[in-house]
Protein backbone atom coordinates (compact mmCIF):
# COMPACT_ATOMS: atom_id res chain seq x y z
CA UNK A 1 0.00 0.00 0.00
CA UNK A 2 1.11 3.43 -0.99
CA UNK A 3 0.33 6.86 0.80
CA UNK A 4 1.53 10.02 -0.42
CA UNK A 5 0.35 13.17 1.52
CA UNK A 6 1.70 16.80 0.18
CA UNK A 7 -0.01 19.01 3.03
CA UNK A 8 0.56 22.24 4.91
CA UNK A 9 -0.46 20.55 8.54
CA UNK A 10 2.26 19.49 10.65
CA UNK A 11 3.19 15.75 10.08
CA UNK A 12 2.38 13.06 12.75
CA UNK A 13 4.96 10.98 13.18
CA UNK A 14 3.41 8.47 15.63
CA UNK A 15 0.53 7.54 13.11
CA UNK A 16 1.75 7.15 10.70
CA UNK A 17 4.30 4.64 11.85
CA UNK A 18 1.01 3.03 13.90
CA UNK A 19 -0.66 2.99 10.14
CA UNK A 20 2.44 1.39 8.80
CA UNK A 21 3.05 -1.23 11.73
CA UNK A 22 -0.67 -2.33 10.90
CA UNK A 23 0.25 -4.01 7.51
CA UNK A 24 1.71 -7.34 9.61
CA UNK A 25 5.55 -6.71 8.40
CA UNK A 26 8.51 -7.84 10.59
CA UNK A 27 10.56 -4.40 9.85
CA UNK A 28 9.43 -0.84 9.83
CA UNK A 29 11.85 1.84 8.73
CA UNK A 30 11.52 5.34 9.02
CA UNK A 31 13.57 8.71 7.87
CA UNK A 32 12.31 12.35 8.99
CA UNK A 33 14.03 15.45 7.88
CA UNK A 34 13.95 18.54 10.69
CA UNK A 35 14.18 22.05 9.21
CA UNK A 36 17.60 23.04 10.77
CA UNK A 37 18.32 26.51 12.11
CA UNK A 38 21.74 27.11 10.94
CA UNK A 39 23.23 30.42 9.33
CA UNK A 40 20.02 32.28 11.17
CA UNK A 41 17.08 30.69 9.54
CA UNK A 42 13.94 31.43 11.42
CA UNK A 43 11.88 29.98 8.58
CA UNK A 44 11.25 27.98 5.90
CA UNK A 45 9.08 28.13 3.23
CA UNK A 46 8.11 25.25 1.11
CA UNK A 47 6.98 25.45 -2.33
CA UNK A 48 5.67 22.69 -5.03
CA UNK A 49 4.12 21.92 -7.97
CA UNK A 50 0.26 20.69 -7.44
CA UNK A 51 -0.81 17.49 -9.08
CA UNK A 52 2.88 16.96 -10.71
CA UNK A 53 4.40 16.49 -6.84
CA UNK A 54 1.87 14.12 -5.80
CA UNK A 55 2.44 12.28 -9.21
CA UNK A 56 6.06 12.48 -8.64
CA UNK A 57 5.91 10.53 -5.43
CA UNK A 58 3.70 7.79 -6.16
CA UNK A 59 5.68 7.14 -8.87
CA UNK A 60 8.94 6.76 -6.70
CA UNK A 61 6.91 5.00 -4.04
CA UNK A 62 5.70 2.84 -6.73
CA UNK A 63 9.18 2.29 -7.47
CA UNK A 64 9.98 1.35 -3.58
CA UNK A 65 6.98 -1.73 -3.36
CA UNK A 66 8.20 -3.13 -6.61
CA UNK A 67 12.11 -3.04 -5.88
CA UNK A 68 11.93 -4.47 -2.54
CA UNK A 69 8.57 -6.14 -2.08
CA UNK A 70 7.26 -3.69 0.30
CA UNK A 71 3.98 -3.77 2.16
CA UNK A 72 3.40 0.10 2.50
CA UNK A 73 5.66 2.76 1.65
CA UNK A 74 4.77 6.34 2.88
CA UNK A 75 5.60 9.55 1.93
CA UNK A 76 4.55 12.55 3.58
CA UNK A 77 6.00 15.97 2.87
CA UNK A 78 5.15 19.23 4.67
CA UNK A 79 4.73 22.37 2.41
CA UNK A 80 3.86 26.31 3.11
CA UNK A 81 6.05 27.58 6.22
CA UNK A 82 7.55 26.11 8.82
CA UNK A 83 9.54 26.53 11.61
CA UNK A 84 12.60 25.24 12.46
CA UNK A 85 12.61 21.69 14.28
CA UNK A 86 9.32 20.98 12.78
CA UNK A 87 9.55 18.35 10.74
CA UNK A 88 9.27 18.68 6.55
CA UNK A 89 9.30 15.34 5.34
CA UNK A 90 8.59 11.83 6.75
CA UNK A 91 9.32 8.51 4.76
CA UNK A 92 8.01 5.10 6.11
CA UNK A 93 8.81 1.72 4.58
CA UNK A 94 7.40 -1.77 5.86
CA UNK A 95 8.57 -4.65 4.63
CA UNK A 96 8.95 -8.54 5.85
CA UNK A 97 13.19 -7.82 6.34
CA UNK A 98 15.07 -5.47 8.00
CA UNK A 99 17.42 -4.76 4.75
CA UNK A 100 14.51 -4.01 2.26
CA UNK A 101 12.95 -1.76 4.92
CA UNK A 102 16.01 0.14 5.22
CA UNK A 103 17.41 0.21 1.73
CA UNK A 104 13.72 1.58 0.59
CA UNK A 105 13.56 4.26 2.89
CA UNK A 106 17.17 5.54 1.98
CA UNK A 107 16.13 5.18 -1.88
CA UNK A 108 13.24 7.14 -1.10
CA UNK A 109 14.71 10.20 0.37
CA UNK A 110 17.58 9.89 -2.61
CA UNK A 111 15.25 10.11 -4.97
CA UNK A 112 12.77 12.58 -3.49
CA UNK A 113 15.20 15.21 -3.28
CA UNK A 114 15.98 14.89 -7.11
CA UNK A 115 12.76 13.88 -7.93
CA UNK A 116 9.80 15.61 -6.95
CA UNK A 117 9.19 19.48 -7.83
CA UNK A 118 9.76 21.13 -4.40
CA UNK A 119 11.68 24.36 -3.99
CA UNK A 120 12.66 26.04 -0.37
CA UNK A 121 13.07 29.61 0.48
CA UNK A 122 15.02 30.20 3.57
CA UNK A 123 14.06 33.42 5.74
CA UNK A 124 16.37 35.17 7.59
CA UNK A 125 16.76 38.50 9.10
CA UNK A 126 18.10 39.79 5.88
CA UNK A 127 16.13 38.86 2.61
CA UNK A 128 14.90 35.91 2.20
CA UNK A 129 17.19 33.13 -0.37
CA UNK A 130 16.08 30.29 -2.44
CA UNK A 131 17.93 27.06 -1.37
CA UNK A 132 20.23 26.35 -3.90
CA UNK A 133 20.31 22.67 -5.27
CA UNK A 134 22.83 20.10 -4.35
CA UNK A 135 25.76 18.28 -6.83
CA UNK A 136 25.96 15.31 -4.41
CA UNK A 137 21.98 14.91 -4.01
CA UNK A 138 22.09 14.28 -7.94
CA UNK A 139 25.02 11.71 -7.06
CA UNK A 140 22.95 10.22 -4.22
CA UNK A 141 19.82 9.89 -6.39
CA UNK A 142 22.33 8.51 -9.10
CA UNK A 143 23.51 5.30 -7.13
CA UNK A 144 19.88 3.93 -7.03
CA UNK A 145 19.47 3.68 -10.88
CA UNK A 146 20.35 -0.05 -12.38
CA UNK A 147 19.65 -0.84 -16.10
CA UNK A 148 16.40 -1.65 -14.84
CA UNK A 149 15.22 1.29 -13.62
CA UNK A 150 16.32 3.32 -16.75
CA UNK A 151 13.58 4.54 -19.06
CA UNK A 152 13.44 2.34 -22.67
CA UNK B 1 -0.76 26.43 -23.90
CA UNK B 2 -0.15 27.20 -20.52
CA UNK B 3 3.17 27.60 -18.90
CA UNK B 4 4.23 28.05 -14.63
CA UNK B 5 6.77 29.29 -12.99
CA UNK B 6 7.98 28.23 -9.79
CA UNK B 7 10.91 29.31 -6.89
CA UNK B 8 12.56 32.66 -8.15
CA UNK B 9 11.99 32.22 -11.61
CA UNK B 10 8.01 32.91 -10.74
CA UNK B 11 9.17 35.73 -8.43
CA UNK B 12 10.98 37.48 -10.89
CA UNK B 13 8.80 36.97 -13.72
CA UNK B 14 5.73 37.99 -10.99
CA UNK B 15 3.21 35.24 -11.65
CA UNK B 16 3.45 31.58 -11.32
CA UNK B 17 1.38 31.08 -14.34
CA UNK B 18 0.28 32.16 -17.80
CA UNK B 19 -1.44 31.27 -21.20
CA UNK B 20 0.81 32.04 -24.66
CA UNK B 21 0.76 30.86 -27.88
CA UNK B 22 4.26 30.55 -29.40
CA UNK B 23 5.10 31.16 -33.00
CA UNK B 24 6.16 28.47 -34.93
CA UNK B 25 9.68 28.42 -34.60
CA UNK B 26 9.19 27.21 -31.33
CA UNK B 27 10.17 24.01 -30.64
CA UNK B 28 11.38 22.87 -27.44
CA UNK B 29 11.34 23.95 -24.50
CA UNK B 30 14.50 25.85 -24.20
CA UNK B 31 13.23 27.78 -27.53
CA UNK B 32 10.36 28.90 -25.36
CA UNK B 33 11.70 30.15 -22.78
CA UNK B 34 14.06 32.10 -24.95
CA UNK B 35 10.89 33.56 -26.46
CA UNK B 36 9.32 34.72 -23.51
CA UNK B 37 11.89 36.41 -22.49
CA UNK B 38 10.74 39.43 -24.64
CA UNK B 39 7.32 39.52 -22.54
CA UNK B 40 8.71 42.16 -19.61
CA UNK B 41 11.99 42.42 -17.88
CA UNK B 42 11.24 40.49 -15.12
CA UNK B 43 10.89 37.14 -17.82
CA UNK B 44 14.10 38.45 -19.24
CA UNK B 45 15.80 38.28 -16.15
CA UNK B 46 14.53 35.17 -14.90
CA UNK B 47 14.91 33.35 -18.18
CA UNK B 48 18.20 34.92 -18.79
CA UNK B 49 20.55 31.92 -18.16
CA UNK B 50 18.65 28.66 -19.48
CA UNK B 51 21.31 26.43 -17.64
CA UNK B 52 19.81 27.64 -14.64
CA UNK B 53 16.25 26.51 -15.44
CA UNK B 54 14.70 22.94 -15.41
CA UNK B 55 11.49 22.11 -16.78
CA UNK B 56 8.29 20.07 -17.37
CA UNK B 57 6.21 19.26 -20.03
CA UNK B 58 2.50 17.83 -18.65
CA UNK B 59 3.82 17.54 -15.63
CA UNK B 60 6.74 15.44 -16.37
CA UNK B 61 10.60 16.36 -16.01
CA UNK B 62 12.34 16.85 -19.17
CA UNK B 63 14.99 17.96 -20.81
CA UNK B 64 15.08 21.63 -21.99
CA UNK B 65 15.50 20.84 -25.50
CA UNK B 66 12.47 18.35 -24.93
CA UNK B 67 10.09 18.71 -27.99
CA UNK B 68 7.00 20.74 -26.84
CA UNK B 69 4.75 19.38 -29.04
CA UNK B 70 0.66 19.61 -28.58
CA UNK B 71 1.72 19.67 -24.49
CA UNK B 72 -1.43 21.61 -22.64
CA UNK B 73 1.30 22.09 -19.75
CA UNK B 74 4.43 23.40 -19.52
CA UNK B 75 6.51 24.43 -16.44
CA UNK B 76 10.07 26.35 -16.46
CA UNK B 77 11.67 26.45 -12.55
CA UNK B 78 15.24 25.88 -10.91
CA UNK B 79 16.73 23.11 -10.16
CA UNK B 80 14.35 20.80 -7.03
CA UNK B 81 14.93 21.51 -3.39
CA UNK B 82 13.12 19.52 -1.63
CA UNK B 83 13.15 16.96 1.14
CA UNK C 1 23.98 11.16 23.35
CA UNK C 2 23.48 7.36 23.87
CA UNK C 3 20.22 5.51 25.04
CA UNK C 4 20.57 1.74 25.81
CA UNK C 5 17.27 -0.06 27.32
CA UNK C 6 16.91 -3.86 27.65
CA UNK C 7 13.04 -4.04 28.96
CA UNK C 8 10.39 -6.24 29.58
CA UNK C 9 8.05 -3.33 29.28
CA UNK C 10 6.58 -2.71 25.60
CA UNK C 11 8.26 -0.10 23.05
CA UNK C 12 6.90 3.01 22.83
CA UNK C 13 8.34 4.48 20.00
CA UNK C 14 6.56 7.87 19.78
CA UNK C 15 8.56 9.14 22.66
CA UNK C 16 11.69 7.55 21.16
CA UNK C 17 11.45 9.66 18.36
CA UNK C 18 10.05 12.83 20.35
CA UNK C 19 13.48 12.26 22.44
CA UNK C 20 16.04 11.85 19.35
CA UNK C 21 13.87 15.16 17.33
CA UNK C 22 15.27 16.76 20.75
CA UNK C 23 19.05 16.76 19.57
CA UNK C 24 18.42 19.46 16.95
CA UNK C 25 19.26 17.20 14.33
CA UNK C 26 18.63 17.69 10.74
CA UNK C 27 17.91 13.60 9.95
CA UNK C 28 15.98 10.93 12.37
CA UNK C 29 16.14 7.38 11.07
CA UNK C 30 14.34 4.45 12.75
CA UNK C 31 14.33 0.98 12.69
CA UNK C 32 10.98 -1.00 14.36
CA UNK C 33 11.71 -4.74 14.71
CA UNK C 34 7.71 -6.52 14.83
CA UNK C 35 7.37 -9.67 16.23
CA UNK C 36 5.89 -11.55 13.15
CA UNK C 37 3.54 -14.58 13.22
CA UNK C 38 4.55 -16.97 10.65
CA UNK C 39 4.38 -20.53 11.20
CA UNK C 40 1.96 -20.44 13.82
CA UNK C 41 3.79 -18.58 16.60
CA UNK C 42 2.00 -17.05 19.20
CA UNK C 43 4.32 -16.13 21.04
CA UNK C 44 8.07 -15.06 21.29
CA UNK C 45 10.18 -15.21 24.37
CA UNK C 46 13.66 -13.02 24.31
CA UNK C 47 15.85 -14.23 27.07
CA UNK C 48 19.78 -12.28 27.58
CA UNK C 49 22.44 -12.03 29.04
CA UNK C 50 22.04 -9.09 32.21
CA UNK C 51 25.06 -6.92 32.46
CA UNK C 52 26.75 -8.58 29.09
CA UNK C 53 23.96 -7.11 26.62
CA UNK C 54 23.37 -3.63 28.10
CA UNK C 55 27.17 -3.63 27.77
CA UNK C 56 27.54 -4.96 24.15
CA UNK C 57 25.02 -2.31 23.44
CA UNK C 58 26.45 0.32 24.36
CA UNK C 59 29.85 -0.78 23.10
CA UNK C 60 27.43 -0.83 19.20
CA UNK C 61 25.77 2.61 19.78
CA UNK C 62 29.18 3.99 20.48
CA UNK C 63 30.97 3.01 17.60
CA UNK C 64 27.97 4.17 15.96
CA UNK C 65 28.30 7.43 17.00
CA UNK C 66 31.96 8.16 16.72
CA UNK C 67 31.77 6.45 12.95
CA UNK C 68 29.07 8.69 11.73
CA UNK C 69 29.10 11.95 14.27
CA UNK C 70 25.99 10.90 15.23
CA UNK C 71 24.19 13.08 17.79
CA UNK C 72 21.92 10.52 19.11
CA UNK C 73 21.85 6.87 19.08
CA UNK C 74 19.11 5.24 20.81
CA UNK C 75 18.66 1.26 21.02
CA UNK C 76 16.05 -0.46 22.97
CA UNK C 77 15.31 -3.99 22.68
CA UNK C 78 12.64 -5.96 24.57
CA UNK C 79 12.75 -9.14 27.26
CA UNK C 80 10.67 -11.94 28.11
CA UNK C 81 7.52 -13.25 26.44
CA UNK C 82 5.81 -10.77 23.39
CA UNK C 83 3.17 -11.42 20.81
CA UNK C 84 2.67 -11.15 16.86
CA UNK C 85 2.21 -7.51 16.01
CA UNK C 86 4.01 -6.45 19.20
CA UNK C 87 7.90 -4.67 18.89
CA UNK C 88 10.76 -6.15 19.79
CA UNK C 89 13.29 -3.71 18.97
CA UNK C 90 13.49 -0.24 17.99
CA UNK C 91 17.27 1.59 16.70
CA UNK C 92 16.88 5.30 16.76
CA UNK C 93 19.48 7.44 15.33
CA UNK C 94 19.73 11.34 14.89
CA UNK C 95 22.72 13.45 12.57
CA UNK C 96 23.16 16.41 10.63
CA UNK C 97 22.36 14.45 7.06
CA UNK C 98 20.42 11.88 5.81
CA UNK C 99 22.88 9.42 5.01
CA UNK C 100 24.66 9.24 8.63
CA UNK C 101 21.24 8.57 10.38
CA UNK C 102 20.50 5.84 7.83
CA UNK C 103 24.03 4.42 6.99
CA UNK C 104 24.21 4.38 10.87
CA UNK C 105 20.83 2.41 11.81
CA UNK C 106 21.36 0.09 9.48
CA UNK C 107 24.44 -0.22 10.79
CA UNK C 108 23.04 -0.61 14.60
CA UNK C 109 20.70 -3.65 13.97
CA UNK C 110 23.01 -5.45 11.44
CA UNK C 111 25.79 -5.79 14.40
CA UNK C 112 23.11 -5.56 17.37
CA UNK C 113 21.99 -9.04 15.42
CA UNK C 114 24.96 -10.39 15.86
CA UNK C 115 27.22 -8.88 18.83
CA UNK C 116 24.44 -8.36 21.29
CA UNK C 117 23.87 -11.42 24.05
CA UNK C 118 19.97 -12.32 22.88
CA UNK C 119 18.02 -15.46 22.33
CA UNK C 120 14.30 -15.84 20.88
CA UNK C 121 12.04 -18.92 21.70
CA UNK C 122 9.07 -19.29 19.65
CA UNK C 123 6.11 -20.81 21.26
CA UNK C 124 3.59 -22.28 18.63
CA UNK C 125 1.07 -25.27 19.09
CA UNK C 126 3.50 -27.84 19.50
CA UNK C 127 6.59 -27.46 21.39
CA UNK C 128 8.55 -24.36 21.77
CA UNK C 129 11.46 -23.99 19.79
CA UNK C 130 15.14 -21.78 19.81
CA UNK C 131 15.09 -20.04 17.07
CA UNK C 132 18.49 -21.15 15.02
CA UNK C 133 21.03 -18.42 13.97
CA UNK C 134 21.22 -17.37 10.63
CA UNK C 135 24.15 -17.34 8.50
CA UNK C 136 23.41 -13.98 6.66
CA UNK C 137 23.19 -12.30 9.97
CA UNK C 138 26.74 -12.47 9.84
CA UNK C 139 27.19 -11.32 6.15
CA UNK C 140 25.36 -8.76 7.17
CA UNK C 141 27.05 -7.70 10.13
CA UNK C 142 30.56 -8.22 8.25
CA UNK C 143 29.58 -5.46 5.53
CA UNK C 144 30.19 -2.89 8.47
CA UNK C 145 33.77 -4.51 9.29
CA UNK C 146 36.50 -1.89 8.36
CA UNK C 147 40.45 -2.65 9.22
CA UNK C 148 40.38 0.37 11.57
CA UNK C 149 36.90 -1.40 13.65
CA UNK C 150 38.89 -4.30 14.10
CA UNK C 151 40.86 -4.54 17.40
CA UNK C 152 44.05 -4.34 17.99
CA UNK D 1 34.85 -19.52 38.90
CA UNK D 2 30.92 -18.99 38.26
CA UNK D 3 29.67 -20.48 34.44
CA UNK D 4 26.13 -19.05 33.38
CA UNK D 5 24.00 -20.74 30.69
CA UNK D 6 21.80 -19.50 28.22
CA UNK D 7 18.84 -20.42 25.70
CA UNK D 8 18.60 -24.50 25.17
CA UNK D 9 22.38 -24.83 26.83
CA UNK D 10 20.45 -23.48 30.30
CA UNK D 11 17.40 -25.68 29.47
CA UNK D 12 19.42 -28.91 29.15
CA UNK D 13 21.44 -28.23 31.56
CA UNK D 14 18.62 -27.19 33.97
CA UNK D 15 20.17 -24.53 35.46
CA UNK D 16 21.34 -21.13 34.35
CA UNK D 17 24.11 -20.49 36.80
CA UNK D 18 27.16 -22.35 38.54
CA UNK D 19 29.94 -22.59 40.68
CA UNK D 20 32.77 -24.55 39.40
CA UNK D 21 35.98 -25.45 40.25
CA UNK D 22 37.88 -26.78 36.94
CA UNK D 23 40.90 -28.55 38.16
CA UNK D 24 44.68 -27.19 36.33
CA UNK D 25 44.23 -29.01 32.90
CA UNK D 26 41.45 -26.39 32.14
CA UNK D 27 42.63 -23.59 30.02
CA UNK D 28 40.16 -23.05 26.98
CA UNK D 29 36.55 -22.39 27.47
CA UNK D 30 36.64 -25.73 25.15
CA UNK D 31 38.67 -27.58 27.60
CA UNK D 32 36.11 -26.15 30.27
CA UNK D 33 32.85 -27.26 28.39
CA UNK D 34 34.59 -30.99 27.83
CA UNK D 35 35.43 -30.96 31.59
CA UNK D 36 31.85 -29.63 32.42
CA UNK D 37 30.44 -32.71 30.09
CA UNK D 38 30.71 -35.02 33.37
CA UNK D 39 28.30 -33.00 35.78
CA UNK D 40 25.58 -34.83 34.51
CA UNK D 41 23.84 -36.57 31.80
CA UNK D 42 22.05 -32.94 31.29
CA UNK D 43 25.48 -30.73 30.34
CA UNK D 44 26.76 -34.34 28.66
CA UNK D 45 23.87 -33.44 25.96
CA UNK D 46 23.90 -29.85 26.28
CA UNK D 47 27.63 -29.65 25.80
CA UNK D 48 27.83 -32.90 23.48
CA UNK D 49 28.75 -30.34 20.39
CA UNK D 50 31.33 -27.82 20.96
CA UNK D 51 30.58 -26.26 17.55
CA UNK D 52 27.06 -25.50 18.29
CA UNK D 53 28.32 -23.28 20.84
CA UNK D 54 29.59 -19.97 21.95
CA UNK D 55 31.37 -18.23 25.10
CA UNK D 56 31.90 -15.26 26.70
CA UNK D 57 34.54 -14.77 29.17
CA UNK D 58 33.58 -11.74 32.33
CA UNK D 59 30.81 -10.69 29.92
CA UNK D 60 32.94 -10.09 26.26
CA UNK D 61 32.59 -12.46 23.48
CA UNK D 62 35.39 -14.77 23.03
CA UNK D 63 35.77 -17.74 20.96
CA UNK D 64 35.55 -21.26 22.60
CA UNK D 65 39.85 -21.44 22.58
CA UNK D 66 40.39 -18.56 25.07
CA UNK D 67 42.32 -18.78 27.41
CA UNK D 68 39.73 -18.67 30.40
CA UNK D 69 42.97 -17.71 32.40
CA UNK D 70 41.48 -15.93 36.10
CA UNK D 71 38.23 -15.13 34.79
CA UNK D 72 35.54 -14.75 37.26
CA UNK D 73 32.64 -15.31 35.20
CA UNK D 74 32.33 -17.52 32.08
CA UNK D 75 29.61 -18.42 29.42
CA UNK D 76 28.49 -21.08 27.56
CA UNK D 77 25.24 -20.53 24.86
CA UNK D 78 24.19 -21.27 21.78
CA UNK D 79 24.61 -18.41 18.76
CA UNK D 80 22.80 -15.39 19.70
CA UNK D 81 19.83 -14.51 17.82
CA UNK D 82 18.64 -11.09 18.94
CA UNK D 83 16.82 -8.02 16.87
Amino acid sequence: MIRVSVDPAPIEVASELAALEAHGAGAIASFTGIVRGDDGVTCLELEHYPGMTEAALCDIAEQAVARWSLLSAVIVHRIGPMSPGERIVFIGTAAQHRHAALDACSFLIDRLKTDAPFWKREVTDRSPRWVAARADDDQAASRWTRSADRPA
Amino acid sequence: MRVLYFAWVRERIGTGEEEVEPPAGVHTLADLAIWLRDRSAGHAEALADITRLRGAIDQRFVALDAEIGAAREVALFPPVTGG
